[in-house]
């Protein structure tokens, strides 16, 4: 057996806590979960059905955990896990998987099955089987500091731009601030208008804020490729410049998987929970708008929906305040039909839409948000996650749909009462 | 003299393996290492896990068209098949004699009525002949589905269907077929996917903790 | 070889079911079996007729023929008995008597019909004689104690006969000398009213 | 002159009417199921008591008879049906249906000999079209499994005695017969309700439509070469349907009524269903190994519509042309790799061998 494949099977072995052996002995193989896997409505290829993503890590569990598969490899009857196996489930859980989690939420016998996939992705990672597009992001995350290879300057760039149309000074590194805000590099190159909205808003809240120079990336392409020291390693940035600055919270920017990592699976990579608060920018609107320090006028005339973010929303819990905060400014707003916790996700979460491999599938699966839109037929689509903007742009582009994408907190500020000075 | 084998210690054997087995598992499962989460709890895990054990009964209403049949044909078996184990009136008595009758006294339970136990297994056959039609048939459970998970179903249906051939109660022959296929059961099942009829509780525990602690409904 | 017959009298039967109670009595028979019956024609009115039904013992039985385990068997007294412990309980024996003998204990739906249980003319069954095991499961075994069944020895009015073949048509053929006449011609019987008005009418 | 010749004509048509009313009203009259065949028959000297023996021989007697014992039928005397029953069951019924069935296996081995296997004349061509879905199948093979174990069972409880006890015995056979009773009671409900699903579900496509007489015509293309016309169902198709669904709502009507002795029905009643549920499954038998073979071996891809629920293009087009030219039309039409991706294959081109589960599977 080749190091390469050695490394993958330790790492999986690794993963199996009793987490993982329960859901596997759990697991009667009824096929439910396929119905709640986008890559499967789409494809109709059983291969995405999403326990069966998981393969690798059952086989292993199989091996090393059950009375037979112990018995079948005594006597040199099972067939072990193979360099070949995981080429092939490197392409089911990069390309066919989105974390989602929808799988989890729908299994009768309650497996989480995207923990699971999570763990294989470990596996995959340390066997070096993961689609270049991460790697590459990954590898600029670390040595540059940013997936997309975003520096310092081209922040500093950004942020001149939006000072010169705001007029308002937006704070950096200062220290002893209340909040420090993260973002997502495609915020920075994309979306600067975000940048915009925060600060005229908590100017008008009067929010004390910054951004750090040493940790202003809130993306960690350690999680999307699977990596945990990595995710760690990029993770430590945000703590040291967070604890620098004595921020008392951070506040995770529109960006699903930034949130996962900062919020929820931080402190289990560090090992140690965090000296500081760390809130959803949702949150924090939601907060301000309840202690009446956030206030709007008039309302958005459009029809506009909400596209709930997976790992905001499903696997994030930040459910509720978006639609608080819709509702004092959007007239006629209204849902998908399966909406909040149990949304379709866009399609390019979990990394897919850093992997130029899975670009064809990736739109193939948009199928699925298309005809949840067709349905609604809006003129708008409100959403929290640079990522989900990206990929939905990009498939309605494919689909010659003319649907605006805007960020909620983008949308709060066209309608934000500001006092004029 | 294979019958006394069949009666006497085959059946403890199995007894044994089965009840081992069983506490084994559920031991290594729910007393085994888990990492503590360390981020800050938005919701009580505790009160997750419960509720998403009892959630869980209840399919996704967005989903139900799509899994009708399964839904339809796995409460059909479930509740029928616990229905014959509980409450038919031999299986009811057997438990009796050998369960629930200590010096003396024994304690027992109305069995259903013969027509109700016949409806019973009716639904469970229906059932399982559905599932594991399912399981064949349909691509994604054809692909997915192991070994085990064919040899437990058949296994289930070879225990169902000697019993009811053995319905008349009255030849010594069927009924020893039956138990023979019971104590087969009952030493493949804490070997086998046949656990999930326990382990579904700590999976939907975990996961409704996990849930729970971040806020989510699951 | 003696053929074991019943013979019932209807000229004779007063529908005291006395036999009926005796065959249940002596053979234990379960609740919802009737081994034995008696069925009236015309309760009440003038000319009326009893007679006491059970297993004909027929020479060539039609439930032996269809039985689809072949339970039945013919005993040298002429006696048609089935084996319990071979019978499946599928009713067809039930459909192919004319007289209804055979019973089925049923408890409940579904063709939960027992095993067969019909008169074996108080012979048992293939059990060895007397023992517990066929008392159990057929009732008691007169004949091998030289007796004749309860039912016949019971009845008050001697109608109901039972025995050998030859002997039963001997005594029946002696009846019906003696009363013959009183039914062709008007003579004295306990029902020739009847028979006078219904006949009167005719030889005119 | 004319107009007499016609009169004629029609005196001689009408007669010929009357005399086949005439026929067929005999025919009633010696139908083995007929009840009343003769009356009570005429004494010369009249005896009152006699006539009254005659009368509830045939049970047509005047007075209402009663009994102390109450139970089912106790008041039948004597029911004259049950020898007609036994002469039924016994002569007839196990012996021609044991000639019926062994007759048409023999034909249909015999036809596999002669005409051998029917092959697609183009061949396969791996294109494939959607032909069933899921639970289309799930309901076929569920009434298929049922529906073979409940002839299993049956045939052993009508044969068994001639055929199995002198091999097995009295005291085994009994064992397996009432194994076999008691399995078929069980299964029979479940045949009904499956049957009941099958009919709601295929009815629409087995409606007959024009076309299909041509089929019957061209002997569905068993005999000879000759190409013949179908829909989604051919002929042949619709007819085994119909087949199926008619014999078996008979059967399992009937077999509720023997299998449910508690609804206070008569002997005479559970004697004419028996009567109608062994003529109606030997029909069901007979015909069910013509649709085996036909379906499995007789014929070239025919048994993938029922594994896959898809079938190849060329196979629809020699057998259903009309619903293959459906296919061609809205493109139903799926390509071997996409075919191998639904059956949740690896396509090939991918440089990677089989998942070990795949081969676990297979």
């Amino acid at each position: 057996m080749s190091e390469r494949l050695e490394r993958g099977l330790n790492t999986l072995r690794a993963q199996i806590d009793t987490k993982v052996k329960s859901y596997f002995s759990s697991c009667v193989h009824c096929g439910i979960c396929a119905e709640a896997c986008l890559f499967y409505t789409e494809t109709r290829d059983p291969r995405y059905t999403p326990i069966y993503k998981t393969e690798p890590l059952h086989k292993v569990w199989q091996e090393e955990y059950t009375f037979w598969g112990k018995f079948a490899k005594k006597l040199g009857l099972s067939r072990s896990l193979t360099e070949a196996d995981l080429a092939n489930w490197e392409e089911l859980v990069y390309d066919g998987c989105s974390m989602c989690g929808r799988c989890s939420m729908v299994c009768p016998v309650g497996i989480d099955v995207a923990y699971m996939i999570r763990k294989v992705k470990e596996g995959l990672a340390a066997s070096d089987y993961s689609p270049e597009g991460l790697v590459g992001a990954a590898q600029r995350a670390v040595e540059i500091g940013s997936p997309m290879g975003i520096r310092l300057k081209a922040l500093q760039a950004q942020i001149k731009h939006v000072e010169a149309d705001t007029g308002l000074k937006i704070p950096m590194d200062v220290e002893g601030a209340e909040y420090m805000a993260l973002l997502s590099s495609m915020e920075i190159i994309n979306f600067p208008e975000y940048i915009e909205a925060l600060a005229r808003i908590f100017k008008q809240a009067g929010v004390s804020w910054t951004l750090c120079s040493e940790a202003f990336e809130a993306t960690n392409s350690g999680l999307q490729i699977g990596n945990s020291t990595v995710a760690a390693q990029l993770l430590e940035r945000v703590v040291a410049g967070a604890e620098k600055l004595k921020v008392k919270s951070v506040i995770s920017p529109e960006c699903g998987h930034a949130y996962a990592a900062i919020r929820w699976e931080g402190p289990n990579w560090i090992g140690s929970p965090y000296s500081f608060k760390v809130i959803h920018i949702l949150e924090l609107l939601d907060e301000l708008q309840q202690s009446g320090r956030l206030k709007t006028s008039g309302k958005e005339a459009a029809r506009l929906t909400f596209h709930d973010p997976c790992q905001i929303v499903r696997r994030g819990g930040v459910e509720a305040q978006p639609r608080r905060l819709l509702e004092p400014i959007a007239e006629n707003f209204v849902e998908m039909t399966d909406h909040g916790r149990m949304n379709w996700c866009c399609g390019g979460g979990g990394g897919v839409s850093a992997n130029e491999r899975a670009e064809g599938l990736k739109l193939k699966a948009f199928n699925r948000k298309k005809a949840q839109l067709d349905e609604l037929n809006v003129e708008t689509i409100v959403t929290a996650c640079a990522n989900c903007r990206l990929v939905m742009e990009e498939g309605l582009e494919e689909n010659e749909m003319d649907i605006p994408i805007i960020g909620l907190s983008e949308l709060i500020v066209e309608y934000l009462v500001e006092d004029k000075e | 003299m294979i019958a006394d084998f069949i009666d006497g210690p085959f059946w403890y054997f199995s007894l044994t393996v089965f009840t081992i087995g069983i506490i084994w598992k559920l031991v290594t499962i729910v007393f085994g290492k888990r990492k503590a989460d360390l981020s800050v709890a938005r919701g009580s895990g505790i009160s997750g896990a419960i509720k998403t054990i009892f959630s869980r009964f209840k399919a996704d209403k967005g989903m139900t068209p799509h899994i009708r049949l399964q839904v339809v044909a796995g409460y059909m078996f479930h509740l029928g098949l616990f229905a014959l184990l509980f409450f038919a009136a031999p299986h009811v008595l057997f438990l009796e004699e050998n369960f629930f009758s200590f010096e003396g006294m024994s304690f027992s339970w109305t069995p259903m009525p013969h027509w109700a136990f016949i409806i019973a297994s009716e639904f469970a056959f229906l059932g399982l002949l559905m599932l594991w039609l399912h399981r064949v048939l349909n691509p994604v459970s054809r692909l997915i589905s192991t070994a085990d998970d064919h040899i437990a179903s058949i296994l289930t249906f070879v225990v169902m269907l000697t019993g009811c051939l053995a319905l008349l109660e009255s030849f010594n022959e069927l009924r020893l077929l039956h138990r023979f296929s019971v104590e087969l059961f009952l030493i493949y099942f804490p070997f086998s996917r046949l656990m999930h009829a326990f382990t579904f509780i700590p999976s939907r525990a975990f996961t409704g903790a996990w849930f729970g602690r971040r806020g989510i409904s699951s | 070889m003696a053929r074991m017959k019943f013979y019932c009298d209807a000229e004779r039967c007063i529908e005291c079911n006395a036999c009926v109670t005796a065959c249940k009595n002596e053979n234990e028979v379960p609740w919802g079996v009737n081994r034995r019956r008696v069925v009236t024609i015309n309760d009440g009115v003038p000319g009326e007729r009893s007679l006491s039904v059970a297993c004909m013992h027929c020479s060539d039985a039609p439930c032996a023929t269809v039985c689809p385990v072949d339970c039945f068997y013919t005993t040298d007294d002429g006696v048609v008995l089935h084996d319990k412990d071979i019978c499946i309980g599928c009713g067809y024996c039930f459909y192919a008597c004319p007289f209804g003998a055979p019973q089925f204990p049923e408890d409940g739906a579904f063709a939960s019909r027992g095993k067969m249980d019909k008169c074996t003319f108080c012979a048992g069954g293939p059990e060895e004689d007397n023992s517990a095991d066929e008392y159990q499961k057929y009732g008691s075994n007169r004949l091998a104690e030289g007796k004749l069944p309860l039912c016949a020895e019971m009845c008050s009015t001697k109608s109901l006969l039972a025995g050998d073949a030859n002997v039963v048509a001997d005594i029946f053929r002696k009846r019906v000398v003696k009363r013959g006449a009183s039914v062709l011609n008007k003579g004295v019987s306990y029902q020739n009213a009847s028979l006078r008005a219904s006949s009167v009418g005719k030889d005119k | 002159m004319s107009n007499r010749f016609m009169s004629k004509h029609s005196q001689k048509f009408t007669c010929q009417i009357y005399f086949f009313l005439y026929l067929i009203f005999f025919l009633c009259l010696l139908s083995p199921l007929n009840v009343s065949a003769s009356g009570p028959a005429a004494s010369k000297i009249n005896n009152p008591s006699n006539d009254l023996w005659i009368s509830v021989r045939h049970n047509t007697e005047s007075g209402k008879v009663t009994s102390q014992v109450k139970s089912v039928d106790s008041t039948v005397l004597i029911n004259p049906q049950a020898d007609r029953w036994t002469r039924f069951r016994m002569t007839q019924l196990i012996n021609y249906g044991l000639f019926i069935l062994s007759v048409v296996a023999v034909v249909i081995m015999l036809f596999y000999l002669f005409r051998g296997r029917i092959k697609l004349e183009e061949g396969l061509s791996g294109i494939m079209v959607h032909r069933f879905t899921d639970y289309e199948r799930i309901l076929h093979w569920m009434l298929a499994i049922v529906f073979i174990f409940l002839a299993g069972t049956g045939l052993i409880l009508l044969f068994g005695r001639p055929l199995l006890i002198p091999v097995l015995g009295h005291e085994f056979f009994s064992v397996l017969a009432s194994a076999s009773k008691e399995g078929h009671n069980l299964f029979g409900p479940i045949f009904f309700v499956s049957l009941l699903l099958m009919l709601f579900r295929f009815v629409r496509r087995n409606i007959y439509a024009k076309g299909d007489l041509t089929w019957l015509l061209k002997g569905g293309g068993l005999i000879g070469k000759s190409h013949v016309t179908g829909g989604f169902f051919n002929m042949g198709e619709k007819t085994w349907y119909w087949i199926v669904i008619l014999t078996g709502l008979a059967i399992s009507v009937s077999g509720l009524v023997l299998v449910l002795p508690n609804f206070g029905q008569g002997r005479v009643i559970m004697e004419l269903s028996h009567v109608v549920h062994g003529i109606a499954a030997i029909i069901l038998v007979s015909v069910s190994f013509g649709h085996i073979y036909l379906a499995t071996k007789g014929t070239e891809g025919t048994l993938e519509s029922m594994k896959t629920g898809y079938v190849d293009i060329k196979w629809a087009e020699e057998h259903h042309d009309r619903w293959a030219k459906e296919c061609h039309d809205n493109d139903r039409l799926i390509s071997a790799e996409d075919y191998a991706k639904l059956q949740g294959r690896v396509v090939l081109d991918q440089n990677v061998s089989a998942s070990p589960l795949m081969e676990e599977t297979k």
